[in-house]
Parts: C-alpha cells; structure tokens; sequence
C-alpha cells in the first residue's frame, strides 16, 4: 500500500506553507525547495522576503534575458528587487537574522528530530567538503523556524527521527516540520500532526516516521 | 498591504508603559524626536530607563521628560552640556540615576542589542574609573574590558523620509544614533519629515531598512530644539 | 590632493607580500573582483590566507588563484558551489587549509576586525561541530560562544563607483561582504566600474567611506565570471 | 620674569599642530582649542576631518545665516561638508575611530603626565555630574593623540605632571604635547622638549613644569 501514496507535491507542500505565514512577515527562504514558497503567499498578503546576500524584498524571478549577475538570492540565483527594497552589507545582513529581526525561515533538512534539533549542513561523510552557510545563523537567530522536506530520504529512510545521527545545525530550533505527507508541529510533548496528506493515514504515517507521533483527538 | 504609517504622535507612542526602557535618537538637538517625546510627556508613562546621548536641554524634549519624573535612569554619554539644567539637579539631588558610558561603547553596544550579540571585548575605558567592576581580559597582549549588548522596548527616532514599510532616510549629523537605536528597540516609533511612495526610496541609499522599524509618524515641520530653547519654551 | 586612483590592476596590487591575509569580496560571482585577483595571479605572492565566503568557481577568479598554489589557508563559510572544482580536490588531496565559519559569524567577525572588537559572543554554531574547542559562556540563561574579529593585510573588493578620496557605492547585492572587508583591511584595494568627481556620490548614500579604502583603480567593464565559466575560460 | 612671558597664542599653538599634520592624514579635533587646528593647515596639503557624531569631511565654519541644525561638529557647532563627504551613524563612526582607522586626534587636557597618561573628562570634584563623551574612544582607538593645552592652570598649575591626580581617560596614550609654552614629546625616555616659545628658556620651563624635562643636547 505504501507505494500508492505519493503525498502532496513540492507546489502543494508551498503553498501549506505560504498559507501559514502571517501577512507582514519577514522570511528568509532556504535554498532549494523553500524557495518555492514565494509564489503561494495568498492573494492580498504582504511578506517581505529577506536573503542573506543582503537584499530585503526580494521580488519574483526575472524574466529570461532580464537576468542580472549581481541581483541574486543566497541560493546564487537570479532575482528581482520589489518597490520597497533595499540593499546592504553582508554584516547588517546578518545582524537582521541573528538580532531577531526575521520572522520566519523555511529550511530543507536532512534530519530533524522529536526535539526539534535540525541537521541540514553535513552528512558527515569522511572527506565530503564541509559547507555551512548561513544556516547556523538562521536557526539561532530567527524568531520561528519551519521546515519544508519530503518525509523520507530517497532510500526511503524517515527524515523525522528520534535523535539526530548527522552533524546539528542547531539544537531544539524547529517549531514545524512540512513534509509530502504531514504537517507536524514540534511541542513540548513531542510531535503532533496537525495535517496529513490524501491517503497519509495514522498507520502509515507511522510506518515511514522513525519518532513517536501524537495524533489530534478528533 | 503592509503599512506602519499611525495618525498621531500620540497614537504611535502609546504602546509604552510604565518601566520600559526607552532609547530616543539625538546628539544635542539633532535628530532629537521632540514631537515624539513630547507625545510621551502627555502619555504619561513613568519609571522609564532612557538610552541616549545627552539629557536634553532647557525645559522642551527630552529635558522636560525628565523634568515631568518620568525618567528613572539615565543611560548617556555626556549629561551635561552648555543648556542642560534639569538632569544636573534632579542628579545633583539623588532623584535620578545615571549610567555613564563613553560614546563608542555605547553606540557599540546599542549596535551589539540589534545584532545579537550579548557581550563584547572593547579596549575603551581600560585604565579610568569606568572600568572598575568590569571583566578585564587580554587579547594578543593588549588590555580589553567586557561590554554587554543593550536592547531596548521602545525606540524613538526623527528621521528626513519614510516609506510604508519604515524605510528611513535621514538628513546630515542628524542620522548619529537613530539607525542603531531602531536594531535594538522591540519596537522603533519614527517621526518623519516626509513620507514618500515605496520604492521612491533608492534601494542602494536606504539607510534603515523597514524591518528594523515598527510605526512611523508624519511630523512635516519639526521643531527646533534650538529655536524653542531661545524662545524660552517649556512643555508641557 | 588625496588620490587613491591607482594607474593598474598590477599597479593596485604590487604590494601584497608573501604570507599576506586577503579577504576578497564577492559572493558567489556577485562582487568578485576578478580582474584584481588575476592582477595577483600575475603578481605571484604565495602562502596566503584567503578570507572569502566561497572558493571561487571553475578556472578563474578565485578557483585560478587557488589553483595556481598561492593560497595556504581559506576562511570561508561554503567552499564548494556548482562550479567550484579546484577547492575540493585540493582539500581532499589535504594540500590547503580551511576554516569552515558560519556566514552570519563570518560577517561579523570582519566587522569586528574592522572596528576594534577583538572577540564577541554569538549563539550562533553553539551545541555543533562548529562549537567545538571554543569558549562557551551563558549570558541570561542562554549558551554561547566566543568569536574573535578577523582582520587582514588586504582586501580586494569590487564596486560600481567610486571617487578619488575612496567613497564607494556599489551595485545591488554585489554589495555584500565589500564594505565590511574594507573595514577590516589595513590596505583595501578596489576595482571601481566608474570613478566620479569628489563631490558627486550623494554624502548621504556613500556606503563606504573613503577612510576604509587605500587604493582604487578603474575597471571599466569587469568580466562576467558566469560568462568567462560558460565559455570555459582559464586564468592565466 | 615670569610674567612677562605669554607664550604662543591660541593661533600660533593650532598653526604648530597643523604643521605636524601629513597631507592625506584622518583627523578627529577635540571639542575648544583643538577646533582651530583645522584653519591652520598649510595651503595645498589635504587633511581630511571626522567628527564623531557622523560626518568625513568636515569642511569650514558656515558663513551666519547659513548654519543648519543638523548639521553639527561633536561640540554641538554648525559645520559644513566638504565635496567628497560622507554621513554614517554612530556605530560605524566608532568603527572608524575604535578600529583603528583616524590617524590624529588632538585633545584638550586637565593633566598629561610624562607617561603619556591622560586626564581630561573630569576633575573628580565629588557632586559634579560625570561626562565622557568620545574621549575615551579616542584615546584608545586613534593612532596618535596629540594635545593642545595651555601650559598651566588659570591658577598656574602645571598640566603636565609625574602622575595624573585627575580621572584617567586613557593610559600611555598621548604622543605629543602642543602647550602655549613649548612642544614635548613623550619618549620612553620622558619628555622631550622639540620646541620652545620665545622667551620659555629652560629655567624658565622647568620652572612652571612639575615632570622633569629633556632638552635637545644643540
């Protein structure tokens, strides 16, 4: 039955998402699926999107041939700047993210756990280059972290997991977790599933989760 | 539509209560928000610990601030200066307290509030009675004491322009502490000279961009600290 | 008269030194220097250490600097991109140093060297890797740990404009490590597209003022890094 | 005999400290006498001044009638801007004067002593109102502290004494001393007199000095 299941798609996982960002809110979008995001912010929602690189109010994708090698996003690709923007340097940048200032980031992830602990920088393979980024930085710095994957890893083990085996980005740092197949708020009493995708039942659920799940009463 | 525009002065301070700690813009008159202060006289909220460079002058802005016992604590810099006569009493007579930080260390640590940054290492004051009471630690041979970050509740900032997002754009020597009190306050009240269109700003030149700012206020024709010192005034 | 406006990109250069730090703006191509940094490849100064948050990409730029065994050390927080080739096979092969930074840390740790703050406590890589070995203190309940400013020989920065006093702006988020780089270099070299006239930066748009630059020299149409990668290009 | 010595006046004392200025130099002047050094730089040398409270390029006294309220010197006087000028904030004006980058700043004083310590914020009066200002940046963030002061008291005490009795602002950080009487280095050797004052004679310097001097052996 498992195989049947194909959850939400990367366009359905955004727009969830998009859906619980509050109009107003500052964001920083990861790189890769995050970035999706910004197309799904309800019709009549203001959000203004930070990225490290040192532009507040990130606009939409340039049209092909309106591309500008110094106009980029964190993830080195290009973008446009909306009225309103502005632009500065890589220190007040980060002074944004670690002064508390951003509201809510989306990260991708390679494992989270129970507790919210995020690993997402390094598999910690022997000899793999490591490469950090801004991660560290965003998971301590901004007010509530969300963040956005596919429920397993392409070998199909569990992303959510009891403790984390990867090297941490951070520790305790994650308030939810979107997935292909649940929504899943990281509490005090471990994780609550507020959502679940079409055919994402309890039982099956828990058969691809490697941590306890809590389920809504109803 | 994001838009921190409020109608008043009145309306945009009055979020403030009664122990907060407040950091208002200024060195000397410039860049001192006197509407704003004023509107937090008529406010009325008390036991405030104020951050800013100097302790006002005459009997207008933030002098009668402090005259109006609104003010607990002074943190400053220079707490007296040529027209200041209302701190140096109430200082003189015990009636209010005062946090003497030299003027780099205190922009820094205004800066380290908005940053994040709970604590630094600063050669500044190593060696003078300001020093006494603070981690002292070597660095590469040379004596550097421990600052410690300041935040704020509130922010008060006069500005040139703004935008609906809380773009600023401020005018000359008037700029000094208003860009990094805004980083460091929960919330920065800015009155503006003007207000403009978004995107009227050039994104290269903002200098405070809106994410460090909260409410801004129309205040087309300031006054001038200055001119309503020479004129005698007091407020309220 | 104060003149910074060098004759060359070699003229610019010629007095970076064996064992020299560098940091160099940019942040993947946006705000590489290019053209300074293949002026140092022709220089030839070797053991370097390299304060960049990438590695560079493909044969040019950064990767050729590398490449051509003049950088001992990189501090850098994500050596390998797309594009970027050289870096990894030389760290594999253990035959270049690397201090991996948080890009948040990174900023501000140049900042820091660039304005006399010799370490500072951030939350940020604490309970990881990247915490180890370095001090851990609590400040209000919570963990942190201690960072040390950064400082260098020399920068290599790249800028849309700029005058001969050394005022900068730049361009768009090709902005981004350049000002904070220039602060913290004993001698900051950039390559500006335009130089204009004293005067014509708007005083109060300046981003980097002149203090922080030592030379600058006029690059009018800097190479595309992108377009010098597609066309499979190699330096020298 | 004394009393018939006047010394340099306040303009010839700012002239000397202009000519010791390098064209190309940063300069910061202290609040009063210190202000006059920036009239007396020699024609064709460029000096370019900071002034604390956020301004590069501090250009000439306004002429009446044109002086701008916001746009001010660190003693709260009208200035102008030179071409070639820039405003920044507070923190990154201490950037500049913390981290190193202002070459000169001349000081006024209460005491130097031959060790090149410093007192001038406050006189420890008990129940006078304590202010500091930039001093204490300065000292320890400029490459070199002049100051320029009168040689003694109203009272006739000398200001440059074994060990200040005064507050410090700063430790071992005076270069030079520019007094009405004569201009003092300050060596690891102590005080060096580089220059004297018609008619201040040795006897007559040691006499209203009370830390020993050294005079070029010519």
């Amino acid at each position: 039955m498992s195989r049947d299941i194909k959850g939400w798609s990367r366009e359905e996982m955004a727009r969830k998402v998009a859906e619980d960002i509050p109009g107003g809110s500052y964001v920083n979008l990861g790189i890769g699926m995050p970035e999706l995001v910004a197309n799904h912010i309800p019709e009549g929602r203001e959000v203004i999107f930070h990225t490290e690189n040192g532009l507040l109010g990130v606009g939409p994708s340039p049209v092909t041939g309106a591309e500008d090698d110094e106009l980029i996003n964190a993830g080195k690709k290009p973008v446009t700047a909306i009225k309103g923007a502005s632009y500065f340097h890589h220190a007040d940048s980060f002074a944004m993210v670690r002064g508390g200032h951003i509201d809510i980031c989306v990260l991708g992830a390679f494992q989270v756990s129970e507790k919210g602990d995020l690993a997402n920088w390094s598999t910690g393979t022997p000899g793999a280059i490591p490469a950090v980024g801004g991660a560290m930085d965003l998971v301590e710095g901004v007010k509530t972290i969300f963040v956005m994957t596919n429920h397993t890893t392409r070998g199909g083990e569990s992303k959510i997991v009891p403790e984390c085996t990867y090297p941490l980005t951070g520790k305790g740092v994650v308030s939810r977790i979107y997935t292909n197949m649940a929504v899943i708020d990281i509490t005090e009493n471990g994780l609550m599933v507020r959502e679940t995708a079409p055919g994402a039942d309890r039982e099956y659920l828990e058969s691809i989760t490697d941590a306890p799940l809590t389920f809504p009463s109803k | 539509m994001i838009d921190k525009i409020a109608n008043s002065a009145s309306e945009a301070i009055s979020a403030v209560f009664d122990g907060a700690t407040v950091m208002i813009s200024g060195f000397g008159e410039a860049g001192s928000p006197v509407e704003l202060i004023h509107a937090l006289i008529d406010h009325g909220a008390r036991d405030l610990t104020v951050v800013s460079n100097n302790t006002g002058n005459g009997h207008v802005g933030l002098a009668a601030l402090i005259e109006n016992r609104q003010v607990k604590k002074m943190i400053c810099s220079f707490p007296r200066t040529a027209d200041s006569v209302v701190f140096p009493e109430l200082y003189c007579r015990g009636e209010i307290e005062l946090e003497l930080v030299p003027q780099g260390t205190l922009a820094e640590r205004i800066r380290a509030g908005g940053a994040g940054i709970p604590a630094f290492y600063t050669p500044t004051s190593v060696n003078t009675p300001l020093a006494e009471g603070k981690e002292l630690r070597e660095f590469g041979g040379r004596s550097y004491i421990l600052e410690y970050g300041l935040k704020a509740d509130f922010a008060l900032v006069k500005c040139r322009a703004a935008d609906r997002y809380g773009n600023l754009l401020y005018n000359k020597t008037a700029r000094n502490f208003g860009p990094v009190m805004c980083m460091a306050a929960e919330c920065a009240i800015v009155q503006a000279e003007e207000i403009v269109g978004a995107g009227s700003i050039d994104p290269e030149a903002v200098v405070t961009p809106g994410i460090f700012v909260s409410r801004v206020v129309h205040i087309a024709d300031p006054a001038s600290e200055n001119r309503l010192l020479k004129e005698g005034r007091r407020y309220p």
